[in-house]
């Protein structure tokens, strides 16, 4: 069930150029979300009228608290990253389908592969695997060394390999040639696969791993009601283009080779 | 105590409150989050003789105080809609009067919709959208041309059980002779306003940001010129009107009803904020007896527009 | 370093940003605030063949993101603004180049205007003002139909001694028509937009606030709609455009180079800061580097919009 | 020479139901004003474009402060009303010609009439005259006695009678009746009299005081560009009404008998 509640600002900073971290206090954290889900937050300004859908990179049930990463990119980032600590937010969700787990055992290995600002919901992702005992190894892909960030968040839960696009950091290029050159066998080594990350990425990873059972990307489209009632966020169904899904509502997870990316 | 109520052709509404098309699906996604029993109706999306898949994505980018989208009309077609949304909301919401926004490619397609879906029994009046910008073909050719649009409204009310309100659209030079038309061919009211028809462009690719390239703006934005348009219509009929165009808040339904309107229709306020209706349902008898209205009745306008 | 110069006929702009019509007066107000020559041009207040009073007051209302305005075109008359507006700037400005906007009843009205004013020589092109909501006669009637707006502009590009700007109004079904008809009577290129026709209404007095009901309507609410019009227009006409409608930053002024403007208007954002202006034209070349454009040719645009 | 400049938000009360007292510290408060001169203040909202007006009540040039009274009346005041400490606030001014008080010698007597929100920039009126030894005497009208503010302010300055429409403080009724009843020899008594407040006490004054050589009233009306060049704000000549003066600019301070209210 998704709610609108009003949660605070309870601190953020700026963790790597552009990237914010930002804490949020209140009811919507007190449930744990299924990693993947995402909320969608309405911006302090009275011009913006539509909310901003950000995955969950975090929740803390007992502190009651939500952490969100993002970059800011327009108008609407740029604002929230300026607002003070107690600044109160509306904020709807948990949104979304999110990544399936339950499927998974401890033991069981998981690959989990992220670019940029879709890695934030791979955290939550990647805190929920290893606390079921998965072992989990993460792929990310970046601009630049500058622009990583969580790196030992993430590296705290499991083995993680960086791509940068001008070799500052990890292996020079895209993921998609990261996991040709050291990852070949992952179709098979791993028992689930998770992805998250600009198009380019998702398309390299849906190509890759048509026939993994267990493996799910996570698609982004611009919104405006966030729940499925607008169809603003629709994405076609691979084995039926007459059949379209909303990303807000059936997604943003689908499995890989479901729907046209 | 303020009376909400407004009685209208087809539309025995408890307050004048309801969603307006496109944005609140058939109902069952803002169910979620409150009981649909407060509205005083629901306007439900575009239905069109055969499922639609509507335009490519992006459908959707914002704007200062407003949003542009081209959905292109998307919805399941008349048959689903009949066998699966209708009947859902009649079964949840049984007393919930349901507002059949209809359109279609030609007239042919508006008459087989309007037949069929005004034999819903929870359907208690049809908005003839006439005014779709963001479709290739109909929409907002009826709209734009008095002779189209009241052929198309003769035929559409000769086939319906419930009374026809037609939804016009704001991009014309003169909106006052397609009212006319519209009254004339049988009209039982209107729906005023339909989206401005707008662009926003990515300045890094040069690009439109809606593949569509062009979509409906509303929003606050649009809120002067739906009240302009509402009051050039109301001093020439005396139609009911189904007032819609920015309205966020009590305040701006008030003035949208001062405007000429009879009720109201919300739209891009449900993304804003999904409790946008019910919130306004329960602000709208304090915000009247602040300025000393017990009911809607004095809400009667014909002053003449220039 | 990022070139902002913009060459058009008649006006060779060191930037592509000038003050619109109405929103700048004649230009002595804003000079107490910054040196106008760094402005690319100015459009001064419309003239007329006589003085007007304009309208009563309130002439002005606000709305979300946006202004209603109902200035009624006051002016001091054609003789005054030679005598002393025009010869205020050239005096003080000497290089600071002048669009002169024009209007009126009659179409001989605007052709004597034409006449005169387009002899001052800080004159460097003439926007002809087809398309004011806010007067009883003249205006808008000329704006909306393509034969009335061609037969103006032939008589005021005769008599002219600079080029003509027609600046058209959005108030229209389809502009197209009303463009191209423009363009083959010989106008040297467009002004778009002037403001959509808006009003508000008090709810204590279920009146309109501004004395004339209806305003026009102006502001970033309006952007969309701007960056529309100027798109629809670019696709049928390589005529040179100066784009207006909203802008308030250097991000909004690329949008509207983007979407086929060669130049910038600025109107109400000289309200919300009386620096909008200089402010833009520093950061222009800013967000210029941002995007990696080196200067303003590449916002060539033809792309045709449906 | 008016200037648009930054201005913090030091502190805000509210006085009275619905009416603030607004301290703001910055530049513009270095320079001592004209009385009767106004700021025109950028509401701290995107969606809010034109500045909002507001009669200058006091200016003290050592601390750099200048005090506002406002009262909430519509979503700019609402939204001011709620900026708390330290907001930054763009501010242009000040504005406008102001009430000309260079004629008046020590010892001279002034009538300060006021209804409303009218009164703010009589205060700074006052204190100005208060200063030269003017003697000054004020008038206030209010709707009833829970709507006055800054009584024992101007009450320090000199005698203060007060008008409520209820009769519940002071005189029962209008200003113009309390005029007539208890200032009947005004005319002729005080050497300059000022006014500020709505119409309808405007209207009066003007009424009764065309022919006094010194007696000025203040209009408002609604505002665009707050400089002149616009024509938003215009008010016609009485002895001419094809000459048309700027309220933000000519005015808002005309003398008695000059223009049409
Ligand atoms: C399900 C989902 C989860 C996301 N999670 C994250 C996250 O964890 N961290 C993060 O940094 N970003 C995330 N994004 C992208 C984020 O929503 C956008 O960067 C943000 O909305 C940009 O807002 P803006 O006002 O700064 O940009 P503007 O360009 O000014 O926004 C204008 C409009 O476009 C929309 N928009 C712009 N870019 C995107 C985009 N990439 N996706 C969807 N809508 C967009 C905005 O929501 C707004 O409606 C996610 C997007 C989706 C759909
Ligand atoms: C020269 C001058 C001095 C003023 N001094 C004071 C003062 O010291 N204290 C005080 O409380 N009020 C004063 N006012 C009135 C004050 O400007 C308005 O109450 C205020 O602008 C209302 O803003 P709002 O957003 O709350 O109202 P809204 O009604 O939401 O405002 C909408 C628009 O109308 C304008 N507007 C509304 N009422 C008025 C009005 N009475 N006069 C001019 N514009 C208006 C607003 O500025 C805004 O542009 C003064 C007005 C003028 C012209
Ligand atoms: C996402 C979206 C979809 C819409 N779909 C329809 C539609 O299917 N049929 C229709 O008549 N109007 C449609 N509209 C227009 C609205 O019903 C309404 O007339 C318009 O948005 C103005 O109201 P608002 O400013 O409150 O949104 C749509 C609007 C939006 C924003
Ligand atoms: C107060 C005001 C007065 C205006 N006067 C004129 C005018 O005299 N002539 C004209 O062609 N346009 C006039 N306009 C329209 C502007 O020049 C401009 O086209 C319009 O406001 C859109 O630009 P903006 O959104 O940047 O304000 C006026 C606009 C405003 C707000
Ligand atoms: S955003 Fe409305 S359906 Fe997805
Ligand atoms: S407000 Fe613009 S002239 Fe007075």
């Amino acid at each position: 069930m998704s709610v609108e509640a009003t949660l605070t600002i309870q601190h953020q900073t700026q963790i790597a150029p552009n990237i914010y971290e930002l804490c949020l206090a209140g009811s919507i954290a007190e449930q744990p979300v299924t990693p993947g889900q995402f909320v969608d937050i309405k911006i302090p300004s009275d011009a913006l009228l539509l909310r901003r859908p950000f995955g969950v990179a975090k929740v803390d049930t007992q502190q009651k608290t939500m952490t969100l990463l993002y970059r800011v990119v327009g108008e609407g980032t740029t604002i929230l990253s300026q607002a003070p600590v107690g600044t109160e937010l509306s904020v709807l969700g948990p949104l979304g389908s999110g990544y399936p787990i339950a499927q998974l055992q401890s033991g069981q290995k998981a690959l989990i592969i992220g670019g940029g600002t879709g890695i934030p919901p791979l955290y939550e992702l990647s805190r929920q695997l290893v606390a079921k005992g998965v072992q989990v190894q993460h792929l990310f892909g970046f601009a630049t060394q500058s622009a990583i960030f969580y790196q030992s968040e993430f590296e705290a839960l499991g083995p993680t390999a960086y791509a940068t696009n001008d070799g500052s950091y990890g292996y020079q290029g895209h993921i998609g040639l990261l996991l040709d050159a050291q990852f070949a066998d992952a179709l098979t080594t791993y028992d689930a696969i998770y992805a998250c990350g600009p198009k380019g990425l998702l398309m390299a990873v849906d190509n890759r791993f048509a026939e993994h059972p267990n493996a799910y990307i996570s698609l982004e489209e611009r919104m405006a009601c966030g729940i499925g009632a607008c169809y603003a966020c629709v994405t076609k169904l691979r084995s039926n283009p007459e059949v379209q899904l909303k990303i807000c509502d059936d997604g943003p997870v689908f499995k890989t080779n479901e729907v046209l990316i | 105590m303020v009376d909400l109520a407004v009685n209208l052709p087809g539309l025995q509404l408890k307050n004048p409150i309801m969603p307006a098309s496109g944005c609140f699906g058939f109902g069952q996604e803002y169910s979620q989050h409150y009981d649909l029993n407060q509205l005083g109706a629901v306007i439900i999306k575009a239905a069109t003789k055969e499922p639609r898949l509507g335009n490519a994505t992006p459908r959707v980018a914002e704007t200062p105080s407003g949003m542009l989208n081209a959905i292109g009309l998307q919805n399941p077609g008349i048959e689903a809609i009949m066998a699966e949304k209708l009947p859902w909301l009649a079964q949840h919401y049984p007393e919930l009067p349901i507002i059949a926004n209809v359109a279609g490619n030609t007239l042919d397609d508006y008459v087989s919709v309007c037949q069929a879906i005004s034999t819903a029994p929870n359907v208690h009046a049809i908005e003839l959208n006439i005014s779709c910008p963001n479709v290739a073909h109909g929409g907002l050719e009826f709209g734009t041309d008095p002779q189209s649009a009241a052929q198309l409204t003769a035929a559409c009310v000769a086939v319906s059980q419930v009374p026809v309100y037609v939804k016009l659209s704001p991009n014309v030079t003169d909106i006052r002779p397609i009212a006319q038309a519209v009254e004339q061919a049988g009209a039982a009211g209107f729906s005023l306003i339909n989206t401005l028809v707008g662009m926003r462009i990515d300045i890094r690719t040069g690009e439109p940001i809606l593949a569509n390239q062009t979509g409906g703006l509303s929003g606050p934005a649009i809120k002067p010129v739906a009240v302009r348009i509402i009051r050039q219509v109301r001093s020439i009929s005396a139609l009911p009107i189904i007032g819609m165009g920015g309205v966020q808040n009590a305040t701006d339904a008030l003035e949208l009803l001062a405007a000429g309107a009879n009720a109201i229709g919300v739209g891009t306020a449900n993304f804003t904020d999904p409790f946008a209706c019910p919130k306004m349902i329960e602000q709208l008898p304090i915000e009247m007896t602040k300025y000393g209205f017990a009911d809607l009745s004095r809400f009667a306008v014909t002053q003449e527009v220039k």
